[in-house]
């Protein structure tokens, strides 16, 4: 059916046309500025080309290129582009006045909902200088005691297995006896976490999905269902259910390795998503098997999970729905009584709980939940871990945390603290050519990653973006296996849980108990 | 034998391809230099073809059959039997454009910047690599490589004796190599 | 080896993935119909039947419940038809996708959520969040007959799909007591039976009139019903009927500020 | 007897492309090359920029001057074919000799039609057909200054050029009542005219010169007579009224003749065993639909290649060849290619677009391209060549086409996919 915009006309009001009717009256400084040298611009016209955001022009009065600072959103793709590197993108020079209290930012985000009256939107993860925890632990190392061991010449494992594990086995004849759950091996413990395609273009997922293949891991396809296309990546597939339901059906389900129930995002706990219209294109809609140009939104809550008892029904209903033959985890955000749901999701039946941190990244979020709602992963995945190990009920799950890991020190780490492996989204989209704009909302991503514009998305040649991502991966499972092999240990599974190989600096003792670790120096 | 490929599907439309095309065949072979406003006028031998969101870059596909060769009047335009390469000699060309009205693919341009003369993609062999496939951003052109097709020899010498047995353009029954 | 196809299993004392394994074994083995007798609340019937036997197969599937089936009936459902001589709980048709769902009695809460195709038949009441974020796509258009009345948030988050509401179970003028009707409503429709006051329906949510097809639409679905429930719908008039459309694809358009 | 196994009669583009394509192939049977004229291989358009000394001698040479050595070709050049015994497989010389061939191709040329003019033969009258008519001319002028060219054609014009490049005062005497007539429509020749005219070069349009006379002193050429009665004074002359094939040579060989030597789509003649290329064959024009003798140097190569394919066993068909001209005046450029002068009707449609200097026209028959004539700005015409032999569509593209502004992004997927992936042989 095709719905038509009813509009409301009242007749009784004169109609007045004032000028802010026609403009949006800006109060804004642009947030950067724009510096071309004039003496190294040799007029290609390759900016103008490459900024969705209509920064860059001809003069043709002038004959020179100029531009629009107002405009740009900082993601230097013209500065990158530009053959004679002319062009430099910096924080605008001219600042509001400087205010210990009222920052720029502030100021700039009260202007922008004093013009539109909207929730001030944005993308990828939280900006904000919030401490990093990961940086103040510090990971151990062998010396004479334990030698330490070289993975270059030596066997080291990275291999893990995703899936609830049984608190016993019985073994007989030297084979397994007993039936284990489902299991899914993968070579590093490092997934692709969900990103939709619809948050992200064609071509990124593609390249997400081979490098999971060639990888031997697993990437996510978050709530925007499964391009038809990509079904043939089912082995290394984790699909996901969420309150949208979006591109949900037996075939999609049955179609992964794994069915990820996602009940909350690090970046927007607690809130749903809106895919706008204008990104829902023809593919889209047939990936999330909705119609074109209509809004994909994803309720703040799954209405079928009011209760734990309801995600115990929804897990088992998948369960059924594949037969049994797929784990099923569930997705939260870390929240202030995280451990406790954790507790929850692992006694309703799943065998896969993620964790999402606040620093994880979103397509759109609102600002004021992205920077100021959750938990750092680094506590939320400390006090998960111990919870579970305190209720004897740890081996019943694997435990996935994400949200902000941003190297192979951070994935030792969250190990350490008790993780099985790491989700990784934003790394993986600056290994494709993000550089953090935080304008993936626009759906003018000029990266060609966060859009759906044909003209744009071109710009990810899926074939770079795989050996990209392939390279990172290996490359951070390299240095994995050197910070093991330091310790002296030539096992991933031996690092689980190992809080005895982190030390914190710079941390209170609260912080210090939270994360189960002893301050450096003890 | 050389030849360079566009693959629209992910070509940029962003035009590096004709800048650093243009450098490779100033005099100066400096992007500053070649740009410079009073410097003699540059030319592409890439030409970016672009409509809507759809583009590509297309130069000279060293024919196997060469017709901007076989029209060339004066001898200038041949095919080298060796590398494939369909080359102009500058100083032979008259400029009477005939190659630029046979070439179906309009890459031939001209250069009247000393003398007339015809100007084409020549694999930048001078550079030793193609300069618009080395610096395109997105792998939207690509060397693709092929052994020299005998029959493809424009002028070959007495001695070349492989005798194939495939029929060769012009022909209606003809299957494409591909 | 052949098998009679129609096979009767006894859920009585049965787990629910017991009788689900039943239930798949049977269809399995060639089984085109499966009357399950003394159902007691088991969950997910008709969930696990994906890859048993070919999708047409699946189509001609009948599932006959007597006894009252627990939730997630019918859940991914995706061609066979269940008819349930009884109650049905929540969540019956839960993103279902192709099939039948007929209730010869009421439904609980989040009937047909999320679902995208197929049609679901209630004869008497449902609960709240009936036909929430119910979808459509291509030709698949879920459409689901309540002959009764509904709670609050019917309808609520809308994207495809249609909902009758025949209110056949209030009193003469009696109105429809069911709030915040459409709430979020960004596709399909609701055709509602009955007295309904404009504050009880959701923002964003218009009354446009009745064209011919859908007029079509309901009688179609209002004899299907009589037919499946044996219930004279001869008194039953297209002029008591409140359509009920979203008035934008975008209802959350101007929320956000660029 | 001598004998080869193929036998070229021939000295010019069409036998190069023969040789090569024989060569190419890899088959290294003896070829023997018999021509009049006593030349290396040369550039017969090159003649007038060489007179005009715009083209060095070196450089008017189509091949290296080891072309033949490098090909294996026995050369018999200075010598007349007299006849040919297509029974017994060999061709008479003039001087008597007779040489055996397993194949032969005839690719002998045109001749340049002399008509019938009183004082044809005096000292200052010319031809402009071979290097010896350029050399001979060349020498001519060195000590005179005003020219008359008989004929406004292409080898007309491009003379008139050369001339004036030369300093010489030069007046075109044309027939037809425009120059180009053959080759462009009114307002393209009229573009043409200006340019000459502004570069000082005299056109006469709609007369005839009815006879040249010498001076009282001197056999030499001095006068002019048109067919006005106007006499003009000059003293040398050049004859550019045209070629015609030298069908002559095969006269009651059993050698079947049209206009020219009739070859099918192969270039083979009537004759198993005879082939014909160049100027002085009849082939067939897919644009045109038929057969027809068209003498232009891409064809005559094309031609020859085509021949000397089918010659070693390679099947190939000649499937290009239609009329394409492209020619400069003083640096401006002049292109046409197929119904290039066509007006609108007969199932024609033409487009039109004068802008300054710059023309353009296309012509389209049930939307196709068929013909195009350009001045000025002639980029990428090439693409409309090959649209002309796709045979696609440019309905609705007719504009962009007159603008200049279509691309190869505009050419139907399957042809555009074609083009970016084909290594460049089958151009149909």
């Amino acid at each position: 059916m095709k719905i038509e915009e009813h509009q409301n006309n009242n007749p009784s009001k004169p109609a007045q046309r004032k000028a802010s009717d026609f403009k949006i009256r800006s109060n804004r400084l642009s947030e950067f500025a724009v510096q071309r040298d004039y003496d190294r611009c040799i007029k290609c016209e390759v900016c103008i080309k490459q900024c969705s955001f209509d920064v860059h022009y001809r003069d043709e009065e002038d004959d020179l290129i100029k531009h629009r600072p107002e405009n740009c959103v900082g993601c230097h793709r013209c500065a990158v582009m530009c053959p004679t590197a002319a062009i430099s993108i910096t924080p605008n020079p001219a600042q509001y006045r400087a205010h210990g209290s009222w920052s720029g930012e502030h100021v700039k985000d009260i202007n922008r909902q004093a013009e539109t009256g909207g929730v001030v939107l944005t993308g990828s993860g939280n900006d904000k200088a919030a401490p990093v925890y990961w940086d103040r632990m510090l990971i151990n190392a062998s010396q004479v005691t334990n030698p330490s061991i070289d993975p270059l010449r030596e066997p080291m494992e990275l291999r893990t297995y995703i899936g609830a594990k049984p608190a016993s086995v019985k073994v007989k004849d030297g084979k397994l006896a007993s039936e284990m759950p489902p299991q899914i091996k993968i070579q590093m413990p490092i997934l692709f976490s969900a990103i939709s395609y619809g948050a992200i273009s064609y071509n990124v997922q593609k390249a997400i999905a081979e490098a999971a293949e060639e990888l031997g891991t697993l990437y996510n396809t978050g709530e925007g269902g499964l391009h038809p296309d990509f079904y043939k990546y089912k082995d290394n597939t984790i699909v996901q259910v969420a309150s949208g339901r979006f591109g949900v059906h037996p075939d999609y389900l049955n179609a992964a390795r794994m069915v990820e129930i996602k009940i909350g995002q690090g970046a927007k706990p607690g809130i749903g998503g809106h895919l706008a219209g204008e990104k829902v294109s023809e593919s889209v809609s047939i990936t999330r098997m909705i119609p074109m140009g209509t809004d994909a939104i994803s309720p703040a809550p799954q209405h079928d999970i009011y209760s734990i008892e309801d995600l115990r029904m929804l897990i088992f209903a998948l369960k059924e729905a594949t037969n049994y033959r797929v784990p099923v985890s569930v997705k939260i955000a870390a929240v202030h009584n995280a451990a406790a749901i954790a507790s929850g999701i692992v006694r309703a039946g799943a065998d896969v709980v993620a964790i999402d941190g606040f620093r994880g990244g979103t397509g759109a979020a609102p600002k004021a939940i992205r920077d100021n709602v959750g938990l750092p992963i680094e506590f939320a995945l400390a006090a998960v871990d111990q919870r579970l190990r305190d209720e004897g009920i740890r081996n019943q799950v694997t435990l996935i945390s994400g949200g902000g890991i941003r190297c192979a020190a951070d994935i030792v780490k969250a190990i350490a603290l008790g993780a099985d492996a790491v989700y990784i989204g934003t790394a993986a989209l600056i290994a494709v050519g993000c550089t953090l704009c935080q304008k993936c909302y626009s759906g003018k991503c000029n990266w060609g990653i966060a859009t759906q514009n044909p003209y744009l998305a071109k710009r990810v040649n899926s074939e770079i973006a795989k050996n990209r991502l392939v390279n990172l991966v290996q490359g951070w499972s390299h240095e994995i296996k050197e910070m093991l092999g330091g310790m002296g240990i030539n096992s991933i599974e031996s690092l689980k849980g190992s809080r005895s190989q982190l030390r914190g600096v710079g941390l209170t003792s609260e912080e210090l108990d939270i994360l189960g670790i002893r301050p450096a120096g003890m | 034998m050389w030849r360079i490929r566009a693959i629209p599907e992910v070509c940029i439309g962003c035009g590096l391809c004709r800048v650093w095309c243009k450098v490779e065949h100033s005099d100066s072979k400096n992007i500053h230099k070649a740009f410079k406003p009073n410097a003699p006028e540059t030319i592409s031998c890439v030409e970016l073809e672009e409509s809507g969101c759809e583009s590509f870059a297309m130069q000279c596909r060293q024919c196997d059959e060469p017709l901007c060769a076989y029209g060339c009047i004066t001898g200038a335009m041949t095919k080298d039997p060796d590398t494939g390469l369909v080359t102009v000699d500058k100083k032979k060309c008259v400029g009477c454009w005939t190659c630029i009205l046979m070439c179906p693919n309009g890459v031939i341009k001209r250069d009247e910047r000393n003398g007339r003369s015809a100007i084409k993609c020549d694999l930048c062999k001078d550079r030793g690599f193609p300069s618009c496939v080395e610096h395109c951003p997105n792998d939207a052109l690509v060397i693709e490589e092929s052994p020299m097709n005998p029959l493809a020899a424009h002028s070959a010498p007495l001695s070349g004796s492989s005798r194939g047995d495939e029929n060769i353009l012009f022909s209606e029954e003809v299957d494409d190599d591909e | 080896m052949s098998i009679a196809t129609s096979i009767e299993i006894d859920a009585a004392g049965l787990y629910y993935k017991e009788l689900n394994a039943q239930i798949r074994d049977a269809v399995s083995e060639g089984a085109l119909k499966v009357v399950l007798k003394n159902v007691t609340g088991q969950r997910y019937i008709g969930t696990n039947l994906y890859g048993t036997v070919d999708r047409d197969t699946l189509r001609k599937l009948e599932i006959e419940i007597h006894g009252t089936p627990g939730n997630d009936l019918g859940m991914f459902l995706d061609g066979p038809t269940i008819t349930v001589h009884g109650n049905v709980m929540d969540g019956s048709g839960n993103t279902m996708n192709h099939g039948r769902i007929v209730a010869h009695g009421r439904a609980g809460d989040i009937t047909g959520f999320s679902a995208r195709g197929g049609e679901m038949f209630i004869k008497g009441n449902a609960g709240y969040r009936v036909g929430i974020h119910m979808k459509e796509y291509g030709d698949m258009r879920p459409v689901m007959t309540i002959g009764g009345a509904t709670q609050d948030f019917l309808g609520e988050y809308m994207a495809g799909g249609v909902v009758i509401i025949l209110g056949l179970t209030l009193k003469p003028g009696e109105a429809h007591y069911c709030n915040h009707v459409g709430t979020g409503m960004h596709g399909g429709m609701i055709f509602l039976r009955g007295n309904i006051e404009p504050h009880q329906i959701g923002t964003g949510v218009g009354m446009p009139e009745l064209t011919d097809k859908d007029a079509e639409l309901l009688t179609n679905y209002i004899a299907e019903y009589g037919r499946l429930f044996d219930t004279d719908v001869s008194e039953i008039k297209l002029e008591d009927f409140t359509k009920l459309a979203p008035l934008s694809v975008r209802p959350y358009k101007q929320v956000y500020a660029y | 007897m001598n004998k080869f196994d193929y036998l070229i009669i021939g000295n010019s583009t069409a036998a190069v492309g023969a040789i090569e394509a024989i060569r190419a192939a890899g088959d290294n049977g003896s070829i023997g090359v018999v021509a009049h004229e006593t030349e290396h291989t040369y550039s017969r358009p090159l003649i007038t920029y060489f007179m005009a000394g715009k083209v060095a001698e070196e450089n008017v040479y189509y091949r290296p001057g080891n072309f033949y050595e490098r090909m294996g070709v026995e050369c018999m050049f200075g010598r007349q074919m007299k006849s040919v015994d297509v029974e017994g497989r060999s061709v008479l010389l003039e001087d008597g000799e007779r040489i055996g061939y397993g194949l032969l191709m005839i690719a002998a040329g045109g001749s340049p039609i002399a008509p019938p003019i009183p004082g044809m033969d005096r000292p200052g009258v010319f031809f402009m057909n071979t290097m010896d008519d350029a050399r001979k001319a060349k020498g001519w002028l060195q000590h005179n200054k005003r020219a008359v060219v008989i004929g406004g054609g292409l080898t007309g014009l491009k003379t008139a050029e050369a001339l004036a490049n030369l300093g010489q005062e030069v007046i075109v005497v044309e027939l037809a009542p425009r120059v180009l007539a053959a080759a462009m429509d009114e307002a393209c020749s009229e573009l043409v005219r200006q340019v000459l005219v502004s570069k000082g070069i005299e056109i006469l349009t709609e007369v005839q010169v009815t006879r040249i006379d010498g001076c009282d002193d001197s056999n030499d050429v001095c006068f002019a007579t048109l067919s006005t009665g106007e006499v003009i004074s000059c003293d040398t002359v050049f004859m550019a009224i045209g070629v015609r094939p030298r069908i002559e040579l095969v006269k009651d060989s059993g050698i079947e003749i049209g206009r020219g030597i009739l070859v099918d789509r192969h270039m083979r003649t009537n004759i198993p065993n005879v082939y014909a290329s160049g100027d002085i064959a009849e082939a067939f024009d897919p644009l045109f639909g038929g057969q027809r003798v068209l003498p232009i140097l891409p064809n005559a190569y094309i031609g020859g290649r085509v021949a000397g394919m089918n010659m070693t066993g390679k099947e190939a068909s000649y499937n290009v060849g239609m009329s394409v001209n492209s020619v400069n005046f003083f640096g401006f450029p002049f292109m046409s290619a197929g119904f290039a002068t066509q007006e609108e009707g007969d199932g024609f449609k033409v487009f039109k677009k004068l802008d300054g200097t710059n023309y353009r026209k296309i012509v389209t028959r049930e939307s196709k391209l068929v013909g195009m004539l350009i001045s000025g700005d002639v980029e990428r015409a090439g693409l409309m060549t090959g649209m002309m032999r796709a045979g696609v569509s440019v309905e609705g593209m007719e504009q962009d086409l007159l603008d200049g502004k279509l691309g190869l992004i505009c050419l139907p997927k399957d042809v555009l996919e074609e083009r970016i992936h084909s290594s460049g042989r089958n151009w149909q």
